[in-house]
């Protein structure tokens, strides 16, 4: 909105390249004080580049960024920083090694005599910060200990610590449990309120709705348009950001009937024993609030347990408990991470090499690799799943997010799973992206293949899955239809209030 | 539970050294009654002072997730050219003019080093192999054999204790007690634990990474200036090869002080303490009589165990 | 130089009284090696327990290995001094450097004899059983200098940059250069004791001179790897080889193609300094240096010294057999 | 059609960047006929070769560690304990040399997987511990060898060695091509191969991709033990005697060639043509120095400064490729 007074942010014509990329192209934007602004956009549409510019950890190609009416030209991040510019990072910035407190105030650490560090100081305003915006976290706690909720809430007390003008959120809550996102929104509403410009990159456009009172579509690197999000609706939004029509249908697909007897897994957690089952051919969406143990268990399950962590399956008399991915590999189990940057892509490996890692044993010929047959299955399997790339030969390190989960998804169908468990197979997903992958899932299933979604993501859970199981302090508490199931059932059986319902075994 | 399981790895890391230490000590204290020797204690000391500040020095380099392999040479340099300058006039006032002078050029080398690694985004470990070499030339340019003499007060600082103690330990304990204080006490050193921990936060977070990893190269360069001061002094003469293959025992102490070559930790405190029980370690198999062959067996043979039981945690999430 | 040595000879002659360090028995005696990796120390050692083993009085030989490392022989010696040794016998890395705490152990009346290297002429020092590397390389530098007939372009392999050794050796064939106008030394190299180092430096010479007519290298060791490089490159009929030393290696070397012959580099320098040693403990006045002398053994009677049998590496010795290193 | 010559020139720059090594390579030969056109006669290239066999072997094994993101300091070590060892059991008899040398490799081998074991199932870096048991080896030749160059080599095999083919190409030039081939072999043909690259990229990743990570790490450690002992026999058919420090050092010469080559330390990338490119250069540079006539000092410094700005280029152009 276009106020009679000078913004407090106004960038024009700003573009940055990237040796052959164009990341962002002339983009023109203004943001007040007092404003929650945000930017949407596929993946790979500029968005974090547009705030990696704002916070002076890249310097533009062109254009121009105006603080309050001054032109700025930022040496680096720290010459951001005194303009009062903060930023939550997309990526991980933190020190693995260090505290709480040392992380937070990096860089700026309390003095005391002789110009030496005031350790107590440092300690006591870390405690005061976190108190103020009620974000538990222990502040002596090294970093590298954290759950990686834990360490995006120690990112944001970061850029809080700066009580600057401009406060940058490069997608804070992908990994944000719903309490840590209420809290932050309330941060984000007590900011504004006290005058602050807050910029807010994010997927979920619910949540993008609900808290921005403007919001920016990007899309290949230039601006489509700037709305009130006032009446904006999702789906309107989507049609912006993709240029046509991509809500995708919420009805899940019917299940196909199988007569081959369930996988039923008990799992043992510190916790105490649950019990899920596995049909083929049916996909089971696993519902929960961050740090639930959804992941442990989903590792668990597929040949990485912990000595608190094991889950047992049984099946017609067969029994199995497996030792390493590999076991679980041969009986079929296969796990998608979700986490891809860390435990997924091989990033400068190219692409067939990162779609046929767990199969060159079954594409080879006893100790020697058929080249041929890995870069025909490759590519067969990557056009099935519709892989956008200019070739096979490029590094997956340069592919969008979306993309890189195709290859991760085609390396583990390459091995012919019959059990595939996807951990948040869509985060940090665009939404045409996230279609087709719910769309590839749903064909596997179809074919046969029994399929485990764990997701943060309610909407994903109701459009994909044939049940949902709930899980709560690492046991399984609720489990439903999905016909049955909707946000309040399962946030609730999720938060522990888990009301006793008769368990439908889905079959 | 993970935090728990941080803290215990914490624990064993930080403590690894002193268990080891201790244990040297006690094995040695009660089997070997010459041990017991203060005079003994006073070499072991005297013996650790040279290896110790090349020790501290190496600490700022790898805790800030680099290497340095030149500082050996680099003191081998020093030592030639310190006793080659001394010989003319040994008087107190020149020494401390030259020593002065070796500082400067030990810190002038780290600066080259920072410099190249820095422009030349070069490995730090081949870089400093490279100077390494580089390094070795000019001693040998310069001269084939031992050169000069060290002036008195070198040899006095080097040899001679005060109150029992000797000159050479107090001087470490000085650079040890300013080291320890920059790596806990200032920005510097919380900042150069950050940059070695992860150099794209360190960036974001507005530290200047380059001038970081810069005046880590120059302060281990002016601490083997001082140590090659040090080894003059203890050699009494311009050995030419004086320096050679102490770059490596000073990462091995490092690293038995439990700071990971990953970077993002390090103690200088706990440098010492490696310093100190590879010291006692090679002291105890002297008095044992073990044969010379053995000895180099069991060094072997305790770095790999130390470093087996003296694991450095997981790394970055 | 050649002045210097005739000092040496001299000072070498002069009587030390030795009152101070007379003790009686038993004795523990130290051996600080300046470094063991080289078979020639290790049979100058045999011969040092070999003489020990001699004399009942003598309870234990300590040995300590500072492998080329003069800052670890000052501590060796330091820690050798720690556990009472009677008498200290030792080869130096470097003589300047361990100076000091060879003077050290003299104060604390802990009697000091160098074995096998250079005339040393320090307090800390009181007597030697010396081989002088000058007359070594004053002998091998004149009959190299008769078989070329005084002229030709030579090269020079020298061991370790900076060891007395390599000084000398040098030093005294630069001097006797002097005498002969014609030969020109074109290249001086080091070679480290190392057959494979000398050889690759060899092959490298061999491109740079079209002709080399003579190689100056006293030890044998690396004579072989020269005479090797020369023979690949099928130029062993140009170039005449110096006398090296009882290196078995080139003992056998001589032996097979007749040529070069050997110089004396005699082990027992070992076993020479534990016998004044011992007179030294016995009170009995001794010569500052007792030197071990070289002799030259041509070709013809060069077959009395190799043993075909025995590994390269081997010294030709009188050691008893259980004395021998492990072969 | 923009993306498409953007794709164009990237690709272009990583080929670049993986080639960076040939064109230095190039550089330095051109270089070296330039100062001597002793680089053109076959005698003195192979004998080069020839010379750089123990180097270049050594230097594929531990090639195969660095792709893996680990690193082999004990390789020096080897290469002295194997060859002492490997002369000692031949006993100047010819009977012994088929069991000298197989033993000979047993010991490398089993040096590396004892280093692999450890690399594989702790956290310990590679270089610290490799430093270790490379001291603890070196330990081992000196009680083993006593400190002389103990044993006779057999007859025959020297000269097999050094025996060269219609006058020009040694044998041992020959064993360094023919190792050269396997280990690209390994690299290029093998699923163990991809699987080094995979595991080096992101162990990680790799480990729960169901590869045998463990496996392996413990393979590559064992086949640089194992070319450790290759080199360890060339290096005794070369002179003929070994002793404790014969191998001294070479870990260093090694780690420079591998890094040269392109390979890295953090694993993932590089290869095994790149380090015999890397190996070539190493010693090119080294007789180039020698060949002018240069005092070994300033071989030293010229070594010194070669491996810095050959690492630079390569630096720039791979940086340039992201
Ligand atoms: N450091 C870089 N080097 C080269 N290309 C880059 C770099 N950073 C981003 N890009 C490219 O710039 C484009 C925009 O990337 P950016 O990260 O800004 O998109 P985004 O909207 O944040 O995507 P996402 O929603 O996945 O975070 C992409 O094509 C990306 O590949
Ligand atoms: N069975 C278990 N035994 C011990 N610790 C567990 C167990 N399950 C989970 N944890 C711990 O709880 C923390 C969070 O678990 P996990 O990451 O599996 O939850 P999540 O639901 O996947 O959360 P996110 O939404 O972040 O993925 C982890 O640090 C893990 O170590
Ligand atoms: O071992 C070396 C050489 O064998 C040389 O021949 C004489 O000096 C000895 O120290
Ligand atoms: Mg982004
Ligand atoms: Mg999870």
């Amino acid at each position: 909105m276009n106020h009679g007074h000078t913004p407090l942010l106004s960038v024009s014509a700003l573009s940055k390249r990237y040796p052959g990329v164009v990341a962002l192209n002339g983009v023109d934007l203004t943001a007040d004080a007092g404003e929650v602004h945000a930017l949407v956009g596929a993946n790979g549409a500029g968005k974090s580049t547009l705030m990696n510019l704002l916070s002076g950890a890249q310097s533009p190609s062109g254009g121009e960024i105006r603080i309050a009416g001054q032109s700025m030209q930022f040496a680096g991040p720290s010459a951001a920083q005194e303009q009062g510019i903060a930023t939550v990072y997309q990526e991980f910035s933190l020190v693995p090694q260090l505290s709480v407190s040392r992380n937070i105030y990096l860089g700026r650490e309390p003095k005391g005599a002789l110009g030496l560090i005031d350790g107590r100081a440092l300690r006591t305003q870390t405690i005061a910060l976190l108190e103020r915006f009620g974000l538990k976290l222990d502040p002596d706690a090294e970093v590298s200990t954290l759950s990686v909720a834990e360490q995006q809430l120690v990112e944001i007390a970061r850029a809080l610590s700066f009580e600057g003008r401009i406060l940058i959120l490069d997608e804070p809550t992908a990994v944000l449990s719903l309490a840590e996102q209420e809290n932050l929104f309330a941060i984000i509403r007590q900011l504004r309120r006290d005058g602050m410009l807050i910029l807010y990159v994010s997927h979920y456009l619910k949540e993008v709705l609900a808290i921005a009172d403007q919001v920016t579509v990007l899309r290949d690197g230039e601006k489509i348009a700037t709305r009130l999000t006032k009446g904006l609706t999702v789906d309107a939004l989507v049609e912006t950001m993709t240029g046509a029509s991509g809500a995708f249908d919420k009805a899940a697909a019917p299940r196909t009937m199988r007569d081959e007897p369930p996988y039923l897994v008990s799992y043992q957690a510190d916790t105490g024993t649950s019990t899920l089952t596995l049909a083929a051919g049916e996909i089971v969406g696993v519902a929960g609030l961050v740090g639930s143990g959804r992941t442990t268990f989903a590792k668990a399950l597929t040949g990485n347990p912990l000595p608190t962590a094991i889950a047992d399956i049984r099946r017609a008399g067969e029994s199995f408990r497996f030792a390493s991915p590999r076991a679980a590999m041969r009986e079929g189990f296969v796990y998608i991470t979700e986490d891809r940057k860390r435990d997924g892509i091989f990033t400068e490996l190219d692409i067939v090499a990162n779609a046929t890692a767990s199969a060159l044993n079954r594409l080879g010929r006893g100790p020697l690799r058929d080249v041929r047959r890995e870069k025909a299955a490759a590519s067969d399997m990557l056009t099935r799943l519709r892989l956008v790339a200019s070739s096979l030969g490029a590094p997956i390190g340069k592919l969008s997010g979306g993309n890189q989960q195709k290859v991760l998804i085609g390396r583990a169908l390459l091995t012919e799973p019959r059990v595939l468990v996807c951990d948040e197979p869509t985060r940090g997903i665009d939404v045409g992206a996230k279609a087709e992958i719910h769309e590839i899932l749903r064909d596997l299933a179809a074919s046969g293949v029994a399929i485990l979604v764990v997701s943060s993501e309610t909407e994903e859970l109701l459009a994909l899955a044939h049940r949902i199981v709930v899980m709560h302090e690492r046991c399984f508490v609720a489990e439903m239809p999905v016909e049955e199931a909707d946000d309040m059932r399962i946030l609730l059986a999720a938060s522990g209030g888990a009301e006793v319902m008769e368990k439908n075994n889905g079959n | 539970m993970a935090l728990a399981r941080g803290c215990a790895r914490l624990d064993l890391e930080s403590t690894g050294v002193w268990l080891l230490l201790a244990g040297a000590v006690l094995a040695a204290a009660v089997t070997i009654p010459t041990f017991r020797d203060p005079a003994n204690l006073v070499n072991v000391l005297r013996q650790s002072s040279v290896l110790g500040i090349l020790a501290i020095g190496q600490t700022f380099v790898i805790a800030a997730g680099m290497l340095d392999l030149s500082i050996g040479m680099l003191t081998g340099l020093v030592v030639v050219l310190a006793c080659w300058l001394l010989e003319a006039d040994p008087s107190i006032a020149y020494t401390l003019a030259v020593a002065a002078m070796m500082i400067l050029l030990g810190a002038s080398v780290g600066l080259v080093n920072g410099t190249l690694v820095n422009r030349l985004k070069l490995h730090p470990l081949i870089l400093t192999f490279g100077m390494l070499s580089i390094l070795q030339g000019l001693i040998f340019t310069f001269t084939d054999r031992s050169v000069g003499s060290a002036s008195p007060l070198l040899q006095s600082i080097a040899n001679d204790s005060l109150w029992g103690i000797p000159l050479s330990t107090i001087l470490l304990a000085v650079v040890l007690v300013l080291s320890h204080l920059a790596f806990t006490r200032t920005r510097f050193g919380y900042h150069l634990v950050a940059a070695g921990g992860n150099p794209e936060s360190a960036r974001r977070a507005g530290i200047n990474v380059a001038a970081i990893r810069l005046a880590c190269f120059v302060i281990s360069g002016a601490f083997a200036g001082l140590a090659g001061l040090l080894l003059a002094g203890r050699l009494g003469t311009g050995y030419p090869l004086a320096g050679s293959g102490l770059e490596l025992d000073a990462i091995v102490a490092v690293v038995l002080g439990g700071t990971a070559l990953a970077g993002g930790r390090g103690s200088v405190v706990r440098s010492i303490a490696g310093v100190l029980a590879l010291a006692i370690i090679s002291n105890v198999l002297n008095l044992l009589g073990v044969s010379a062959f053995v000895q180099m067996f069991v060094k072997g043979l305790i770095v790999v165990v130390a470093i087996l039981v003296n694991q450095p945690r997981r790394e970055n999430p | 130089d050649q002045a210097s040595d005739a000092a040496q000879t001299k000072k070498a002659a002069e009587m030390v009284d030795t009152s101070a360090f007379k003790k009686d028995g038993p004795y523990k005696i130290g051996v600080s090696a300046g470094y063991l990796a080289n078979s020639w120390v290790v049979f100058a050692l045999q011969h040092v327990r070999w003489e020990a083993s001699k004399h009942a009085d003598v309870t234990n030989v300590i040995v300590t290995d500072a492998s080329f490392n003069p800052t670890k022989q000052i501590s060796d010696i330091e820690d050798l001094l720690r556990q009472d040794i009677d008498l200290l016998i030792y080869w130096p890395v470097d003589d300047s450097a361990i100076a000091s705490v060879l003077k050290r152990a003299v104060d604390a009346g802990v009697p000091t004899v160098q074995a096998g290297g250079g005339f040393s002429d320090t307090p800390g020092t009181v007597s030697n059983a010396y081989i002088s590397q000058w007359t070594l390389g004053e002998m091998v530098a004149r009959k190299l200098m008769a078989d070329l007939g005084g002229k030709g372009k030579i090269i020079a392999m020298l061991p370790i940059a900076g060891t007395t050794a390599a000084v000398d050796q040098l030093d005294a064939l630069q001097t006797v250069l002097k005498e002969f106008p014609d030969v020109e030394l074109v290249s001086t190299e080091y070679g480290d004791w190392n057959r494979a180092k000398a050889k690759q430096i060899t092959e490298n010479l061999l491109q740079r001179f079209p002709k080399i007519d003579g190689v100056f290298s006293p030890a044998g060791q690396m004579s072989i790897g020269i005479a090797e490089a020369f023979d690949e490159a099928g130029r062993l009929g140009e170039v005449t080889m110096s006398p090296g030393d009882e290196y078995n290696g080139w003992l056998k070397w001589v032996a097979k193609h007749g040529q070069g012959g050997a110089v004396t580099f005699p082990t027992r320098a070992g076993q020479e300094a534990v016998k004044i040693g011992m007179a030294i403990l016995k009170g009995e006045p001794v010569k500052r240096g007792v030197a071990v002398p070289s002799v030259y053994i041509s070709p013809a009677e060069i077959s009395k010294y190799a043993d075909m049998e025995a590994p390269d590496d081997w010294w030709s010795s009188e050691l008893p057999a259980e004395f021998l290193p492990k072969q | 059609m923009s993306t498409l010559d953007l794709l164009r020139n990237e690709a272009t720059t990583r080929f670049l960047a993986r080639n960076a090594i040939f064109a230095v390579l190039l550089l330095v030969f051109c270089l070296a006929v330039a100062i001597s056109d002793a680089f053109l006669q076959p005698l003195y290239i192979f004998n080069v070769v020839r010379q750089v066999a123990p180097v270049g072997i050594a230097a594929i094994g531990v090639t195969f560690v660095m792709i893996l993101g680990g690193v082999d300091l004990s390789v020096g070590a080897v290469i002295s304990l194997t060859s002492v060892f490997c002369a000692v059991q031949m006993g100047g008899d010819a009977d012994n040399t088929a069991f000298a040398l197989l033993a000979a490799c047993a010991i490398g081998a089993a040096i590396g997987t004892v280093n692999g074991i450890a690399a594989a199932f702790t956290r310990v870096s590679p270089f610290i511990l490799t430093l270790g048991t490379g001291i603890a080896v070196l330990g081992l030749t000196q009680i083993y060898s006593g400190g002389t160059a103990r044993g006779i080599v057999a007859p025959g095999f020297r000269e097999f060695f050094n025996f060269r083919i219609g006058g020009i190409v040694p044998v041992l030039a020959l064993a360094l091509a023919a190792l050269t081939a396997v280990g690209l072999l390994i690299q290029h043909k093998t699923i163990f191969g991809r699987q080094l690259f995979l595991v080096g990229s992101n162990r990680r990743a790799a480990n729960l991709s169901g590869l045998p990570t463990a496996r392996v790490t413990v393979l590559a450690y064992a086949l640089s033990g194992l070319f450790g002992a290759f080199a360890g026999i060339a290096l005794l058919a070369r002179s003929g005697v070994s002793n404790t420090l014969s191998g001294q050092g070479l870990e260093f010469q090694v780690l420079a060639a591998v890094v040269l080559g392109g390979t890295t330390f953090e694993g993932g990338r590089g290869g095994i043509a790149g380090t015999i490119a890397g190996v070539l250069v190493l010693v090119i540079a080294f007789n180039l120095v020698n060949i002018s006539g240069l005092p070994y000092a300033m071989q030293l410094v010229v070594m010194g400064t070669i491996i810095i700005l050959a690492s630079a280029v390569y630096g720039q152009i791979s940086a340039r490729s992201g």
